[in-house]
């Protein structure tokens, strides 16, 4: 066994055992020194790319995630929560393309108030944290996402998300229900 | 997709327009849903015609029912405004304040719908726990070593005060004793006074001197009481008392006196 | 993709995904009818041999361990330190300022008495040590600090405690009973 392959070993028992992303500085501390954690990292990812269980990077880490074309047959033996509802997942999207924000600007820009019940279910996720106050009248409490939305969609970074013009080219119609993603469960 | 038949196109059935109407997330939404109807860009889309279906579906809905909610006829009586400046005859000066609202209107509409389609795309990424899924058993290699010690030396001191503030708290919560005449010092005050008293005396003449309180008073009538009994039981005193509850008087006792006590 | 290396696909993404043990059963209700989940086990267990992560049957099927050549290099050693409880440091800091004491005069200072367990605990540490037998009836044992009780709180000699009268903001009667106010001496 070459070096190598025992880095491999190495790099993949401790992205296996941690219950989040590892990032190449966590992966580093095991590794023995001089070793080179994202070229471990790489080559980690290409002995799984195309199996039941992948590789990818997310919130600037990796992680071990289930491929996703096998979630239609994992979904009947592992417990699924709910869905976001649509109005959850639009409130997201206001705070992480406007973060920090207040409340009151989130209200303004959906046109309609935000329920305790939305502000809710996204504290619960920890999708939302709360990041200072804005030095306001009142000092409203500043919105803005956590880790941990990265983790739940997959994103590497905020940068990974599409820039707001290439939003727009997109056609509405997509909204008008495309056959392959599915709707958010509340309709 | 979820509001995605427009609201416009169902004036007919009233009692359907309610229930659309309540499916809305205010007015703005159902301004999005109705200008959407018209283009798919909206940058192109017509105010006016959106502001006119705006103001029917609100005036179907109030005539069903009158309590709509403010922010809807707020959004309703600030488009009927901006719908008379654009209806201004053609050829006058075009009103800027109508054609920047219309702007505003419409990057406000621009906006929602980005953020509607940011929504989109994150609902359409492989959401953790919903399309893959992490590790369901992580293993912990954490080890805690609980082997050192976390003291200080105001820890130390803390526990010094409250040791010695405790000890002395029970000490001076500990009652004194009252000091109340006993039956003892009674018997001593009767043997050494009763030879002195040639007749009978009353039995408060034989109390100590400098009795503060009552209950002081009434231990010391007591013990002298019990003392008194006590000597005539031995012959050395005789004790009488004419009624009941009446003063009681001593008389130091002689051999004829005999056993009448 | 041979059907058997879906087979395979699945069966990796159940184990690593199922929060227990996987068991034959189990997966064959993820996979297609007909398919041998048995045969299926053994050959992703075939599969992970050697490797970082292992497939381990274990009561009730199968799933993923760290292979335990990796264990000790993955191992964190997390430091809590604990705290030592209230009737311990009340304790050691009688001992400290009236050196040599015995137990009995701890008691008494105290005004509660001293559980064998406490003082256990204390010589355990090597915090306090017997020093002699004061001459009086039963010959009691005299107890004081150690070095390593300076260490433990940075100190480099007993005088360096404060002083009993910088402490005390009640009449030094309250510690009635003990023989001396001076600062210890140098234990």
């Amino acid at each position: 066994m070459t070096p190598d392959e025992q880095h491999l070993r190495l790099a993949e028992a401790m992205v296996f055992a941690a219950a989040g992303p590892v990032s190449a500085r966590q992966l580093s501390q095991v590794l023995p020194d001089g070793a080179d954690a994202e070229a471990v990292m790489a080559a980690l990812a290409a002995h799984y790319a195309g199996r039941g269980v992948e590789l990818v990077r997310v919130a600037g880490g990796v992680q071990f995630r289930t491929a996703p074309d096998l979630a239609f047959r994992l979904r009947r033996v592992v417990q699924v929560p709910r869905r976001l509802p649509r109005v959850a997942m639009e409130t997201l999207a206001i705070i992480a393309y406007h973060q920090p924000i207040t409340r009151g600007d989130i209200e303004d820009m959906r046109g309609a108030s935000l329920s305790q019940a939305t502000l809710d279910a996204l504290l619960e996720l920890g999708l939302v944290a709360p990041q200072g106050r804005r030095d306001s009248p009142g000092r409203p409490a500043l919105w803005g996402t956590t880790p941990a939305f990265l983790t739940h969609f997959g994103l590497n970074s905020l940068r990974d998300l599409p820039r707001r013009e290439d939003l727009l080219l997109e056609p509405p119609d997509v909204a008008a229900g495309s056959a392959d993603d599915s709707p958010p469960a509340d309709g | 997709m979820t509001t995605s038949d427009t609201a416009a196109t169902d004036q007919g059935g009233t009692g359907a327009l309610l229930v659309r109407l309540e499916g809305f997330e205010g007015p703005l939404d159902l301004l999005l849903e109705l200008a959407r109807g018209q283009k798919v860009d909206l940058a192109q889309i017509s105010i006016l015609a959106l502001v006119e279906q705006y103001l029917a579906v609100i005036e179907g809905a109030a005539r069903i029912r009158l309590e709509l909610a403010a922010d809807w006829l707020v959004m309703a009586a600030w488009l009927a405004w901006l719908k008379s400046r654009l209806l201004l005859p053609k050829g006058t000066a075009p009103d800027e304040d109508a054609e920047g609202a219309a702007e505003v209107l419409t990057a406000r509409l621009a906006a929602l719908q980005q953020m509607r389609a940011a929504a989109l795309w994150l609902a359409a990424r492989p959401v953790l726990g919903q399309d893959v899924f992490a590790r369901g058993l992580p293993e912990d290699f954490t080890m805690t070593d609980r082997s050192r010690l976390a003291v200080d030396l105001p820890g130390l001191m803390r526990g010094y005060l409250a040791a010695l503030r405790r000890a002395a708290g029970q000490r001076s919560y500990r009652p004194a004793p009252p000091a109340l005449w006993s039956v003892q010092d009674a018997l001593a005050r009767l043997v050494a006074l009763v030879g002195q008293l040639p007749d009978w005396s009353t039995l408060e003449q034989f109390l100590p001197p400098h009795l503060a309180s009552p209950l002081q008073r009434r231990a010391a009538v007591a013990s002298t009481l019990l003392a008194s009994l006590e000597m005539a039981r031995g012959g050395g005193m005789r004790l009488r008392q004419e009624w009941a509850f009446g003063p009681i008087h001593l008389r130091q006792g002689t051999p004829e006196d005999g056993d009448d006590a």
